[in-house]
This record gives structure tokens, C-alpha cells and sequence, in this order.
């Protein structure tokens, strides 16, 4: 199964009553129902291309109108260009890179240019974009379809960077990101896309760099997003058992981050450990993990966790897939080292 | 363009034999993918087999492919063993890459097999740069960069075919034409009508021609392989051919017009060059079906051999990040 | 190409008014900042002001510009205020861009100037969005996409020709080809004769024009922006002119034959042109004198208001990176 | 003054008894001189384009011949496509990306291809490339030439960042980038390459993943690069004045950086500032942090100072530029701060 598959596959995991592929597709549609500056372009993502290869966008184009709903050659630079240029002058586009690691043929459009031209131009122009990609380990994808590089873009000035876990937060911040005067990196994760979840209510917003309590606890702070949220939820169990009480946060948002809401949490755990599947190296629980140890300097009862992604290129092999990633069992045993440990 | 050549009796029984090879291989892995014994992205090429067949006929081992994610055509007739393909893709450690790389990374150097890349256009750049070494140590080895219509699009394709212009590459740029990328009909992205027209933008002789054609096929590599050797430079060949079996298995080509794809499938160039070199008495039915028993049999081993292969050891999860320094 | 149109006398003048402006400009910049007063990268664009003079008064101030770092001359002739952008080269508040800009950045909407970059080839990609707006709300307006002819060997110039030819978009890519990129010759990095030549690769009209010759420059652009405005589609320009002055301020054009830039820096378009114009007796010695002694007054002007303006508040360092969510 | 003008600039600031300018042009003519398999490519590097816009391979294409040392058109994704396909076959290409902010062009061909084709092919081929490419602020050259990004290299398997500070470890570590077999990315400062500093003995190698201790000390250790080594190196005086007496180590290489000389100094002071220019949010420093931070649980007597560019473009005007970037003054400040607090 490839990303360009999940959509076929789709009935095989049955959905209800909702999922990230319909909450995006509402999202969009609602976007574009209420505000005619909302345009929609990307690769394959127009009705007679079937409505993107995931049929996120389906329907779109059908009921928008082509003008709106572009699909593009293969030229991410045109499409990112072509969505800055928009947005320049009243639209808010919201372009897809289909996969996240196609972002790379793209990072000048991104980071020279989208980033950088409220800034450089002293608050003249702005960017109102959204740069919808998709990725994530798990169908055998391989070292060039399954990268998370959301740190590169935290790390970059002018870009906020989303990573919703569940079909409620995937349509709240699709309209926050739409909203938003900037460009926001929206990253979805295509195993998650069919997971069934909760509807979310039309014309609700999740706010970006707002934090949410998946699970409330007393022992350890665990923080993550995307997929490894749910990695962590089914971690709680083992914890539970082995008498743990850990509090879990989707963090949401990557770039700005919600420092209130994880300091709020870790001042009453002591205790933090963060989960994510970019590769541990420099990523984005480096940042978190710097400014806990500062902000409790003294008052932590454990060194601050960080599990990611082994450093390797994402592997094809599904058993070295599935070891790259974290996995709840290995979640469990390293919160419970934490706990016993600052005990 | 010189006057077509047309290949001898055993050259064409050879190109069939390559043929054969990639028609069955695709058969076969469609067939165990489907039945859930193995799970990757496959692209499949049926449909485009004579392209490869009809241009490797004109390369040596030592001449190099640099290919993309639909290019196990490209690869199986350069000499990719099955066995090493199978084990491969089914991401066992006695696959060409100990299964790390998977379908869209083969890599098999011993036949020149240099890269398979996931990323629409990158075959080009790379392409350039092991011409570059062969232009260096004047070797004389061509490298031929496969990639689809729609990644003519693509930035990477003038970045390299500028270059390889400039640098008079002996690097060879082709174009499987299929008419379609991903979902997106040729027309919808592209805005000239041939892209060979896009050689001229470059200084570069381009072909176009019909790929399914095995003899026009035969001629037009064989041209281009001949101006690369003698250190002329590159060229730009489209190959016109179709995808069967819609961009990567799954797909159902809904957004296809029926009547187009069964048009092309009509003409399937694998039962034409059969039935024509029967007529032409190159070879009989019972050779042709030996050619395709063989096939078969080599088949059957290589997918028994890969799934009896054991999975890497995990310690494999973090090995060839990097070397050791000398 | 339709016949070529003679602007009239008072167009005529307003061309020559323009280029005095970009041509004293230049004079100037390059003395304020071999003075020692100004520090900045300076790419000086004397020799090219032919080219924006002749397109600008065919565009309106609605129409849209998106340049590069070499690219003041654009934008003077776009109408951008002398006073505006000396004070953002100095660094300061009353800049364009409050000083957080510079030469490379320098934006101005009010006269449609969206955007100027200093990544070669970026502002074509950008362009065609801005088109892709007027495309869609039927404003009639014409984006002016300006870049060098070493530009047009990088991705983005094929990505963004491509997309504008196959969605029509209103606007027109101008190539100024001062037959150099950085320091690298035409020919070393280019591997077609006449980049216009490249316009046949997008199925997209090419004109290949002297941009050093006011009226065919006048023609070219017209007959671009008539068909932009008719929602004909785009149009690639490429305007031969010169570069006087090396890539930025302080390059002394070491790699170049003397020989060649004497002969250039003699067919200087200025004098030429305002010979013409009193030869055509569309305007006196005495007119022409006001003309520059007027432009010679406004940067006396612009200078002193520069160099008085205030540097940014340092709590100008961490503003406009976001702005409010609404 | 800009990149390209530094050249030109270079007879202001007078060069004895080297620079860094020297340096590398040495060690990329000793290696091409040694090795046949040597290559060098990038936009204006050859005699006839006057061997580079800052001059650094001056004299190469004249000795080696055109045919090792390319200029090539402006076209990034082609300038290390070639360089990636020449090492495949036993080249090793020395390839520049003039600015550091024009790599965001190539970094498909940098991170899907050159980090990772050795763990894709299961090690059947690797590609010992080495990438030049030169940035850092000082030169009013604004928002798209001045960013350091090796955060982003960092957090990719398979590729090794290096940032010298003076000739010795610049030649040292270009002659280690160019032996390694992998992909190297060797970070040059514009402001630094006219600096004078002591001449490298030809054939003299610095072992990529070495730091430096440039100043030894017993209370604070200091971990920078590049050029803010330097402005770490001025503050040590006004450190030494307030009796402070600080450690500072270059840290040379970033990825892979070296943890053992930096723990066994902090081991000893118990207090740690890291500094560079890049933007400190997901940052470099804040992975350093964040091991620092474990591996020293407990036992640290301030909490790991961070201190990087500020989080926004960098600016043209002199006074913000200035600003962003850290200074001696400040660094002291900072410093000062973190040894009274672990008082
Ligand atoms: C840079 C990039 N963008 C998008 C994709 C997703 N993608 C994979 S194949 C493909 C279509 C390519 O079509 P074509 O070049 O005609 O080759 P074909 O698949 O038809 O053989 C696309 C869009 C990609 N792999 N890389
Ligand atoms: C992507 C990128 N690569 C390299 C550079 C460095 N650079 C700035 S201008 C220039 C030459 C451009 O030449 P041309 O396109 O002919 O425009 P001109 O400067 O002659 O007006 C180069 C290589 C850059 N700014 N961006
Ligand atoms: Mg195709
Ligand atoms: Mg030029």
C-alpha cells in the first residue's frame, strides 16, 4: 500500500462516523463556502484527477469550479510560487506538496520567500498560505516518501507548523491555518487519514499553538502529536497498570509551540518525556526538552525524555519500518524509567 | 536522424526475450501483491516494456541506469537479477539492498544499476554526473537517465538537460512517454505538444518516437548511444507508449476515459512483436513459448527464493548511515 | 509579431525622462556608495535602463512588478519614490521596508511593486501567482516578471514558463540579457543561442528584442502586454543590452575582455537615444538639460532625506515576522 | 560589501602570515595535487570566471585543468546531481553552493539523495561529496544570504556539517570532508575569510568530530563555531575581569558533534553556554542543551544557556543586524549571569 493507495484502500478500514480525510475535506469546502479568496491547488487534487490521490479535495473542484480548485503539473516550486503570488494580492491559497519529502524541491519558495516577505518587506506584504503535506512511516514507503522534517520549518522565522492527530483538531486548525495571516505548514499523517474519529463541528477552530489534554495525570507529562499521540494513548494502559499516572498532551501545534500549557503540566509532574517520529537528532524534542530543563532547572524529578525516529533514513524492510518508529510498548518502558528513576 | 537501422534475427529474438522477462515479471508481482503476500508501492510498467528491452540490447554491462520508481522494466532488462528484485521487494536481507531500499530504491552497480530515486526528475542530475566521470576517464560508457512525460515538468529536467548540453555529456535523457502523470493527463501540465520539441531549447537532438515500436524503438537508442560514445553529447529521446494498470497498484484509473485505455491495451506491443516475429520466421511458437516457460520457471524460484529469505536483522535498522572513514 | 508601434513624441519623451532618472540614479548610488557612506551589496544596472523605461509606460500603476536584486531600475521606472528607496538602501525607518529590507528586498505596492528577490530565478514562480489573481478576478492587470539570462538555466524559470503557458496566465517574463551571470560568459552556461528561443519549449510566444533600442523595446512590450490584458496568456521577452558596471559594486570586471565592454559601454543607448530625440527634434537640448538637472535636484534631495532619516527602534529587530491573527 | 565584493575588499584588510581564504584554496589544490580523483564544480569557481566570486579556488582550474574544476550554470539540483553522480563512480567532487541560502534549491538532491543512497542501496554505493558554502551576517547582504541552517543538516541521517573558525582547522577540515566517504557540508563565514591566523602545514588533517578547546577554564564552559568562536573568544576578557574564568571549546563540527570533549568540560565547570548565530529556536544549541541537560541531571550548577540569532529574518539594516546576532558584550553578560546564578 502507497500513499497514492490509501484512498482505494480506504472501505477496507471502515469510517465512522468521521475521519482526517473527510474533517480536511470539510474544511476546505467550508473555507471555500464562505470566503470566495479561498483557492486550492496542488498535484492531481481537481475532480477529474480524482480529487487528489488521497481524495482529500474531492469534491472541490466539481462544486468550486476549476478556476478555484487548480490541479498543477509536477513543479512544487510553481506551486508554492503561484500560492505566495495569490496571497500577495487578497487570496489565501492553500497549496498541497503532496508528500513531505517533495517539500525539499520547494524549501526556497518555503523559507526564502513565503517565511520572509512580511519581514523584509517591513509589514508591507504578507503570506496568508497553506501548505497541506502528508507523510509518516508505515506503509512501506521507503527512505524518500516517509520523512517528518517539521523541525527544519520550527526553526525557520515566519512559518508556523501544525500536526493534527484526530478528524476534530484536523478541521479546527485547517480553518485556524486558513485564517491565519501567515504561512502554515499543515503536516497530516497518512496512516491516520481512514482512523475513525469524532466529527468535528462546522465552522469550529482549533487555535494554533494551543495545546489540547488528551489525558490528565500526575505522575509524567507525556507530549507528542501526529501519529505517536496515539502510540502514547495506547501507552497509558501499560502505565496504568504498572501504577503510573501520566498526563498526555497533543501538542498540535509544533511551531509556536504551547509552552503554557506543557510548563502548566510538567510544574505539576516533574517529570516529561516527548514522543515524536522524526529522528531524535536535533529535532523538535530537542527544543522542548532545552526549555523544560531551563524553565525546571532544579525542580525536575527525572532528566527530560526524548524518543524519536533512529537516525537512519526510513528503511523499506517492515520489520526495521516498524523498529525506526516509536512504539507504544517502548513508550511504556521508558516513561515507567523515568518515573522509577526520579521516584 | 540517421536511416532507421533494423536489428538482426538474433537481436530481435533478444529484445523478445527481454520482453518477455519484464511482461512476466509485472504479471507475476501484480498477482502476489494482490493476493496480500506482499505490501509495497508498485508501479506497474506493463505496457511500456519495449521501451527498455529495445534500448538495453544497445548498452554493456558497464554502461549505466539511473531509473525511478516505475523502472524494474528499466532494471530487468540491464541485468538485474531476479532473485536479488524478488528478495528485494519483498524487504529481505537478500535483496540488492538487504531490503532497506525497497522497489523504489533498487540499486544493483554490478550492471550498472546505479540509482532508482523516488523523487520526480532526480534521475537527471545524477544521471549527468556519472557521464561526467566516464567523460573524464574517457571510459567510453554512456549513462541513460529514465523518467516519465509529466517530470518533464519538473525543474530538475532543465537544470539537467542544460547542463549535460553545455558539458556535451555522453548521458542519454529518455523519456517514457505514457501520456499520463499520476492522475493528470499529458495535456493538463504540459504545454508543448512533444517534449522532444523541448531538445531544441537546449541545443539537443531530440526523438520522438513510437516506443511500443520495437524496430523505431531499436533505432532510436542505438542512435543516441552511438552520438554519446563518440563524445558528441546527449540526447533527448520521447518514447510514446501507455500504462496498463493505472499509476501504482491500487489504482483503478477511474479518472481515465475507458475508451482510451482500452484503445492502447488493444495494442498491447507484447502479442504484435510475438505474432510478427513468427510471421517473419525469426522464430516459431515453440521457441517463443520456451522463452516464456523459462520466464515462468525463473519466476516461480525467484519469489519461492525471496520469501524463504529472512527479514534483515534489526541491527541492520542503523547500519550504512554512514562508512568508515579510510 | 505585429508590426512595430513608434510611441509618439510625448511618449517618446517620457521614456527618455525615465531613463535620465534610472541612468542619474545609478551615477549616483555608485558614488555615495564609493564614498564610503552607504554599505551595501550594489548591483549596478547602468547600460540596461532602455528596457524598464520602454515597458513602464505601457504598464499602469495597477499593473504588477516582481524583481530581482538587480532589478531599481524596474522599479524606478515602475514608480517607486526616489526618497522612499534611498532611505531604505541607508538602512533606515523611512525606508520602504522601515531599513529591514534593503536593495535586495525593496517592495512597494502602492505601485505594484510586490516583490523583489535575491534568489535567481524566484520571481517568476511568484509572478504567476500574482497573474493567477488577476486571472481570477478579471482586474485586466499584467504582471511583469523581469530576471537575467543566466536565470533562465535554473528550475524555476522552467517550472514558472510551463504553468503559465498551460493556465494563460496575463504575464509576461522579461529576460534582461546583459550577456553575463556573475562572471560567467553567456555561452559557457548557456546552451541555446537565443533564450527566446526557449519560449518554443511552453508553447508560448518568444520575442527576442534589442533592449537598448527604445522603440523595438516599446514594441516588444506592448505587443506582450496587449496580449496579457486580451487574456492571451504570457509572453517571454528577451531584451539584449549590457552590463556596465560588473555584477556588484566593487567587481572590477577582471573576467571580461576590455575589448568587449568597450565596444558596449560605446553604443551607450542614453546619448544615443537623447541625440535622437533633438535630431527628431521631439525635444531641445534645453528640455532635456531640465530634464537631468531636475533628476540630479530630486536625488540631492532623496539623499539628504536619506542620510537624515533615523535608523530603525531595535524593538524593529523581532517585528513583522507574524502579524495578528485576525 | 557583499559576498561577491569580499574578494575585491581583501587588499583593505591585509592577510599575514594566512586566512581562511588561503586555507581552503590550499586544501583543495593539495588534495587535487595528491588525489586525480579529486573534483571541484560550482557557479564561477574556474580561472576564466576569476576563480570564484571570493576567490577561493583562484589558480585551480589554471593548474588542474578545466575539465576537474568546472564553472558551472546557475543551476543548484544540477551542481550536486553531478557531484553525486561523479562519486558514484570513484570522483570525489568538491561542489559549492555559493550561500548557504541557496542550498534550499537543492536540498532534494542533498538530503533524498546524497545522505541517503549508502542506507538505501544497503551500502552497495556511497557518495563522498563534499559541499562548500558560505554565509553568516556582517555584510548588510539581508534576509536571503546570511542564514546559517546546519540545524537542518544536522537533523538528517547520513550527512556531516562542519564550520571552521580559523586556516588551521579550516584546511584540516576540508582535507578530512574530502577523504570521508560520505556527503560533508563545510559552512564558511564571509566575515572570517580575511581574518589572519597562523598558516596550516600542508597535509595536516582535523578529524571531523573533534572539537577544540581554545581556552581552558574552570567555571563555565562555552560551546560555539564559526565565527561567533570569536566573539566568545572577546568576551573572555571581560569574563577573566569579573574573575570568571571560562572554558571555551570550538566545536568545529556539528554533526556529528563531539559530546566527549564537551561533557568531560562541563564534567569539570558544571555550567554550559552554547552560542552561535543560527536562530536559537530549534536550534543547533538546543540539542546540545538538551543532552547536556540528561547526561548532567542533577548535577549542573546553572541550567545550559542558549544563546543564537534572534527569532526573525536577518535584517539589512546595520544596527539590526548587529543586534540579531550575538556579541561579545552580550555574551559575557550571559555568562556572568549563568556563573552567579550556580553560585
Ligand atoms: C518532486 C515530486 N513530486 C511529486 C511526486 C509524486 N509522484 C510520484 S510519480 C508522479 C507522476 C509522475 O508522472 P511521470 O513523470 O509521467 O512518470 P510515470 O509515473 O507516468 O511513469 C508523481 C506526481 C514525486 N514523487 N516527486
Ligand atoms: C539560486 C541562486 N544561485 C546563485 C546566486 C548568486 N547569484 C546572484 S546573481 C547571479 C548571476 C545571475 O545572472 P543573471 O541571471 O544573468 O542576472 P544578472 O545578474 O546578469 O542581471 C548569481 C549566480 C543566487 N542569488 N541565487
Ligand atoms: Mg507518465
Ligand atoms: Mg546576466
Amino acid at each position: 500500500m502507497s500513499a497514492e493507495t490509501v484512498a482505494e484502500a480506504a472501505p477496507a478500514i471502515a469510517t465512522k462516523p468521521s475521519n482526517i480525510v473527510e474533517a480536511i475535506n470539510m474544511a476546505l469546502a467550508d473555507a471555500m463556502a464562505e470566503d470566495p479568496a479561498v483557492l486550492v491547488l496542488g498535484e492531481d487534487i481537481a475532480d477529474p484527477e480524482g480529487g487528489g490521490v488521497v481524495g482529500i479535495t474531492r469534491g472541490l473542484s466539481t462544486r468550486f469550479g476549476e478556476h478555484r480548485v487548480r490541479s498543477t503539473p509536477i513543479s512544487e516550486q510553481a506551486i508554492i510560487g503561484a500560492a505566495i503570488g495569490a496571497s500577495l494580492v487578497g487570496y489565501k491559497p492553500v497549496a498541497e506538496i503532496m508528500l513531505m519529502n517533495f517539500t525539499t524541491v520547494a524549501m526556497d519558495m518555503i523559507v526564502n520567500h513565503a517565511a520572509k516577505l512580511r519581514y523584509m518587506s517591513g509589514g508591507q506584504t504578507n503570506v496568508p498560505i497553506v501548505i497541506r503535506t502528508m507523510t509518516g512511516a508505515g506503509y512501506a514507503s521507503g527512505g524518500q516518501h516517509s520523512d517528518y522534517l517539521e523541525a527544519w520549518f520550527a526553526h525557520v522565522a515566519g512559518i508556523k507548523v501544525v500536526a493534527p492527530s484526530n478528524p476534530i483538531d484536523a478541521y479546527g486548525l485547517m480553518r485556524s491555518a486558513i485564517d491565519d495571516p501567515d504561512p502554515v505548514m499543515v503536516i497530516e499523517n497518512l496512516p491516520l487519514y481512514r482512523i475513525a474519529g469524532e466529527r468535528a463541528v462546522s465552522g469550529t477552530r482549533i487555535p494554533i499553538g494551543k495545546a489540547r489534554i488528551a489525558a490528565a495525570g500526575t505522575d509524567i507529562t507525556i507530549v507528542s502529536y501526529s501519529r505517536m499521540l496515539h502510540e502514547c494513548q495506547t501507552a497509558l494502559a501499560t502505565l496504568a497498570e504498572a501504577g503510573i499516572s501520566a498526563e498526555l498532551i497533543d501538542l498540535r501545534t509544533i511551531a509556536p509551540w504551547d509552552q503554557e500549557t506543557v510548563c502548566t503540566s510538567v510544574a505539576k509532574t516533574g517529570r516529561c518525556l516527548i514522543v515524536h517520529e522524526a529522528v531524535t537528532p536535533f529535532g523538535p524534542g530537542a527544543e522542548i526538552a532545552a526549555i523544560l530543563s531551563d524553565r525546571f532547572f532544579g525542580k525536575l524529578k527525572a532528566p527530560v525524555g526524548r524518543m524519536g525516529g533512529s537516525f537512519n533514513p526510513v528503511p523499506f524492510s517492515r520489520p526495521l519500518e516498524t523498529a525506526h518508529v516509536p512504539g507504544a510498548q517502548r513508550i511504556a518502558e521508558t516513561a515507567i524509567t523515568l518515573v522509577r528513576a526520579g521516584a | 536522424m540517421s536511416k532507421p537501422q533494423i536489428p538482426d534475427a538474433a537481436t530481435q529474438l533478444e529484445i523478445f526475450r527481454r520482453m518477455a522477462l519484464l511482461k512476466g515479471n509485472d504479471v507475476r508481482s501484480r498477482k502476489v501483491i494482490g493476493s496480500g503476500r506482499l505490501m509495497m508501492p508498485y508501479y506497474s510498467y506493463r505496457g511500456q516494456e519495449v521501451i527498455p528491452a529495445a534500448l538495453s540490447v544497445n548498452l554493456t554491462d558497464e554502461d549505466y541506469l539511473v531509473t525511478i520508481y516505475r523502472g524494474i522494466h528499466d532494471m530487468l532488462a540491464k541485468g538485474l537479477p531476479l532473485k536479488d528484485l524478488w528478495a528485494e521487494i519483498a524487504g529481505r536481507v537478500d535483496g540488492t539492498c538487504k531490503g532497506k531500499g525497497g522497489p523504489m530504491h533498487l540499486t544493483y552497480p554490478k550492471k550498472g544499476i546505479m540509482v532508482t530515486t523516488g523523487i520526480v526528475g532526480s534521475s537527471m542530475p545524477i544521471a549527468n554526473g556519472i557521464a561526467w566521470g566516464s567523460q573524464l576517464s574517457g571510459n567510453g560508457r554512456v549513462t541513460v537517465a529514465t523518467f516519465g512525460d509529466a517530470a518533464s515538468n519538473i525543474g530538475a529536467f532543465h537544470e539537467s538537460l542544460n547542463l549535460a548540453s553545455v558539458w556535451k555529456l555522453p548521458v542519454i535523457f529518455l523519456c517514457q512517454n505514457n501520456r499520463w502523470g499520476e492522475h493528470t493527463a499529458y495535456a493538463k501540465a504540459t504545454s508543448v505538444a512533444r517534449i522532444s520539441d523541448r531538445a531544441a531549447a537546449y541545443g539537443m537532438p531530440g526523438i520522438h518516437v513510437d516506443g511500443n515500436d520495437p524496430f523505431a524503438m531499436y533505432a532510436a537508442a542505438r542512435e543516441a548511444v552511438e552520438r554519446a560514445r563518440a563524445g558528441e553529447g546527449p540526447t533527448l529521446i520521447e518514447a510514446m507508449t501507455f500504462r496498463f494498470y493505472g499509476h501504482v497498484f491500487g489504482d483503478a484509473d477511474a479518472y481515465m476515459d475507458p475508451a482510451e485505455k482500452a484503445e492502447h491495451v488493444a495494442a498491447d506491443p507484447y502479442p504484435i512483436f510475438r505474432a510478427r516475429l513468427i510471421a517473419d520466421g525469426v522464430a516459431n511458437e515453440t521457441d517463443l513459448a520456451a522463452i516464456e516457460a523459462d520466464v515462468e520457471a525463473r519466476l516461480d524460484e525467484a519469489v519461492a527464493f525471496a520469501l524463504a529469505s529472512p527479514f534483515p536483522d534489526l541491527s541492520e535498522l542503523t547500519t550504512d548511515v554512514f562508512g568508515e572513514a579510510a
